[in-house]
């Protein structure tokens, strides 16, 4: 029990500081989509230890690729207007 | 590019695709029933027939007893060098003054299959301190974080040799 | 004993992913985050496996699947837009 | 910068109701009423083993079918919105790097075990972790993949679409069924239940929930099509 | 263990909104909006947990007649499920918008979109 | 008989964490992205494959699904950072000054 708790609050710090990074308007937009998806990844490892395995599978498969590369995507479309 | 794939007839593709994906789904459910094997002959059908343009490990396998041996001491081989290329990366990062010549030199490989091919570069890779950054045709670069030797057939030699012998045997 | 070695394990483990974590916000190329990215999952996978042992819990090791098979999916996502690939 | 000492003033404000919440928060003993429902009737009526599964795919199952309708939409929308004055071809595009042949032969390796994994897991919806959803979303991480690859490949949209409609009107289908044959729409006791733990247990579930996968990876799927034959701006 | 997540919940909300309240740019808007999904979400899931219980998937490790005493409330599980969905069909949505207002006025600052502003 | 395979499956759980730990070192200590490469990916894919084991031998049951889960490492890993790799290479990410031969910069020089 005490191995999870620990995990959990290691998971936490991590995440808090992946969501500055993330939101910091003076980092480059890519370094930002790139740590919203760190923040998603491992949210759902928090979702695991939290007894909640489906909502973990669901945040993994999407979190990891599908939302990832939406938006890299559209960032590669947009090329130019990342520094407005 | 010369590849086998292509020259094999596409219904023996299919049939090995189907194989390989019945197994895995075996192991992914862990028991053999009636059930579990109705249902894994469906999904494997419908992959391999969906998308024939796939491959798996048994595509360009040439299934003879020597390349069964092969096979096997392939992978005691791949597991050696595994272990002792991390001891040694382990040794390099941990020492103080990180000793370090890194450089991306060139590798010539004989082998013509694509799985071969894959598979080289793969196992090249995934042993520490060297690692394929890009492949054209004959020609291999491969970045080496402690570089032995800086000519073609040195460089051959030393990294892509040992791995070379086997899987030529097992997929040409 | 083996109590013991799997706490021990998960500290080392830990501190492995506190490493990947500093070079993650400090890592001055794109390269250099997406390597720390990529090496943070695959400790995660540790992870599970270390969740899945001490609850007891089978099941819980799929997600691990999950995360073996698609991890490496952002890294190429990454990869193929810094080279322009999409 | 006022604006900017007005935004932080309302994150105070939302911290402190934050902080309200959690300090009157208290942990439940044990389950509450409908939890204690479900965790003592799901094994004998639905026969699922996954409780959340059996929650979503009958308990609530009428939320599934709005979820997926909204799915559908938002799929629908993104590709009306993304279509509009689209030009034919990629003609004005600039040269796009090819992909090497690592990744294409491992993409060729790849691709039908990703498949698979989604199969299983939607497959196996009522006795581990996962179903219709997740394994949507792997199954539109193949197609990612693909794309990732080939970007100038072409997804067919006809079949898209033609899975997207076959899986939708066999859920509706199936939903009908449970109304003649059972207690009521997405009853899935219209098939026997099984024992539990078995693959072909749970009556309907599997079916639903494979059909819902396969409707949810079709729209996924057409809306990474969708946008990957946008142009550069 | 709920404690901690729903703090990091709530972290995440703030921290969302404030990004999403201060940047000027509408890809970095979106990119807060989803952390801010995320620490919905976490916080859902972490109402749901007991503490010491375990998933709610019958199995060897828990079998039926303990389930009652031994599983954690699956309801917020079920709905977060359906709402991790919905985000990604929403975050599709507002990409899409993003792109075809950079093809309108070929920038993504918010200030410079001042149509219905008069 | 059983407890022997306990112990080396915690022996083997410490030895991967602490191959993982050498990966992260190696992931803050290395000058250049290619040698973060070498150091970050493949030691963690070792010090994962060795911990999966460690939990096969503690838990026997779950041997099946923990050798899928490091087949799957085996495949994806490589091909992840190779891409890597190429695409740094490719945009020109610099190389640290200890570089002492570039083949693949050379070979592009000569046909542009």
């Amino acid at each position: 029990m005490t191995l999870l708790i620990a995990m959990s609050l290691l998971l936490s710090v991590t995440i808090v500081a992946a969501a500055i990074l993330a939101t910091r308007s003076s980092q480059s937009l890519a370094v930002s989509i790139l740590s919203a998806g760190l923040v998603s990844l491992l949210a759902s490892v928090q979702f695991l230890l939290l007894a909640a395995p489906d909502v973990a599978m669901t945040e993994a498969a999407i979190g990891s690729g599908l939302t990832t590369f939406l938006f890299f995507f559209v960032l590669g479309r947009v090329r130019g207007g990342e520094h407005d | 590019m010369t590849a086998n794939s292509e020259t094999q007839p596409r219904a023996r593709r299919i049939a090995v695709m189907f194989a390989t994906l019945l197994l895995f789904w075996v192991m992914l459910m862990g028991r053999v029933t009636a059930d579990v094997l109705i249902v894994g002959v469906m999904v494997s059908l419908a992959i391999a027939l969906l998308f024939p343009s796939g491959l798996s490990f048994f595509t360009e396998f040439r299934a003879t007893p020597k390349a069964f041996a092969a096979g096997i001491r392939y992978y005691g081989l791949f597991f050696k060098e595994l272990v002792k290329s991390n001891l040694k990366l382990a040794a390099i990062v941990l020492s103080p003054s990180l000793p370090i010549k890194p450089g991306i030199v060139k590798v010539r490989t004989r082998l013509k299959s694509r799985m071969g091919r894959l598979m080289l570069a793969n196992s090249i890779s995934l042993t520490p301190g060297t690692l394929t950054v890009e492949m054209e045709g004959e020609w291999l670069y491969v970045h080496w974080v402690s570089v032995g030797s800086t000519d073609v057939e040195g460089a051959t030699a030393e990294i892509v040799a040992g791995f070379e012998r086997y899987l030529e045997v097992i997929y040409g | 004993m083996v109590d013991l070695l799997i706490y021990l394990a998960a500290t080392i483990a830990g501190v492995a992913f506190l490493l990947a974590l500093w070079r993650f916000m400090a890592g001055p190329t794109a390269a250099d985050r997406v390597i720390a990215f990529d090496s943070l999952t695959i400790v995660s996978i540790t992870g599970i496996a270390l969740a899945a042992l001490a609850e007891g819990r089978g099941i819980y090791l799929d997600v691990a699947l999950v995360y073996a098979l698609l991890s490496f999916l952002g890294v190429i996502v990454v990869a193929r837009y810094i080279e322009r690939g999409f | 910068m006022i604006r900017r000492l007005f935004v932080v003033l309302l994150l105070f404000g939302l911290a402190a109701v934050f902080a309200g919440l959690m300090a009157s928060y208290s942990p439940d003993e044990t389950l509450n009423l409908s939890a204690r429902y479900y965790a003592e009737h799901t094994a004998q009526d639905i026969g699922a083993a996954n409780i959340v599964t059996a929650i979503i795919v009958t308990f609530r199952g009428l939320d599934t079918l709005g979820e997926v309708t909204v799915l559908f939409l938002t799929a629908a929308i993104v590709g009306l919105v993304l279509s509009h004055g689209r030009r034919e071809g990629r003609g004005s595009g600039r040269e796009l790097p090819p992909a090497g042949e690592l990744l294409t032969t491992g993409t060729r390796l790849l691709v039908p075990l990703i498949l698979l994994l989604g199969a299983y897991v939607f497959v196996n919806g009522h006795l581990t972790p996962g179903g219709g959803f997740q394994g949507g979303a792997i199954l539109a991480s193949a197609i990612l993949l693909l794309l990732l690859t080939d970007p100038l490949r072409r997804i067919s949209h006809r079949l898209i679409t033609a899975i997207e409609s076959t899986a939708g009107l066999v859920f509706v289908g199936i939903g009908l069924l449970g109304i003649f044959l059972a207690g009521g729409f997405l009853d899935n006791r219209i098939l026997p239940i099984g024992s539990l733990g078995e693959l072909f247990s749970a009556g309907a579930i599997p079916i639903i929930y494979s059909f819902i996968g396969l409707k949810v990876g079709a729209e996924f799927s057409s809306m990474l099509a969708h946008l990957s034959e946008t142009e550069d701006l | 263990m709920a404690y901690i997540a729903m703090t990091t919940g709530f972290v995440l909300i703030l921290i969302g909104l404030y990004g999403a309240l201060t940047n000027r740019n509408i890809l970095r808007m979106i990119v807060a909006f989803t952390v801010a999904n995320t620490g919905v979400n976490l916080v859902m899931v972490a109402v749901g947990y007991l503490h010491g219980r375990t998933a709610p998937i019958l199995d060897a490790a828990v079998p039926v007649a303990e389930a009652a005493a031994r599983i954690i409330d699956p309801v917020p599980q079920a709905l977060v499920l359906t709402a991790i969905v919905i985000g990604v069909g929403v975050t599709a949505l507002m990409l899409a918008y993003a792109y075809k207002l950079y093809e309108s006025k070929r920038t993504l600052d918010i200030s410079a979109f001042k149509d219905l502003k008069w | 008989m059983t407890s022997l395979l306990y112990l080396l499956g915690g022996i083997l759980l410490v030895a991967g964490a602490v191959f993982l730990l050498s990966g992260g070192i190696g992931l803050v200590r290395m000058p250049d992205a290619y040698n973060r490469i070498q150091a970050g990916t493949k030691a963690t894919t070792l010090g994962t494959l060795l911990t999966l084991a460690g939990v096969a031998c503690l838990r026997p049951d779950w041997a099946l699904k923990l050798l899928l889960i490091g087949l799957f490492l085996l495949f994806t890993n490589p091909l992840s950072s190779q891409v890597l790799a190429r695409a740094a290479h490719r945009v020109g990410v610099k190389q640290a000054p200890q570089t002492v031969i570039d083949r693949l910069e050379e070979d592009l020089g000569e046909k542009p």
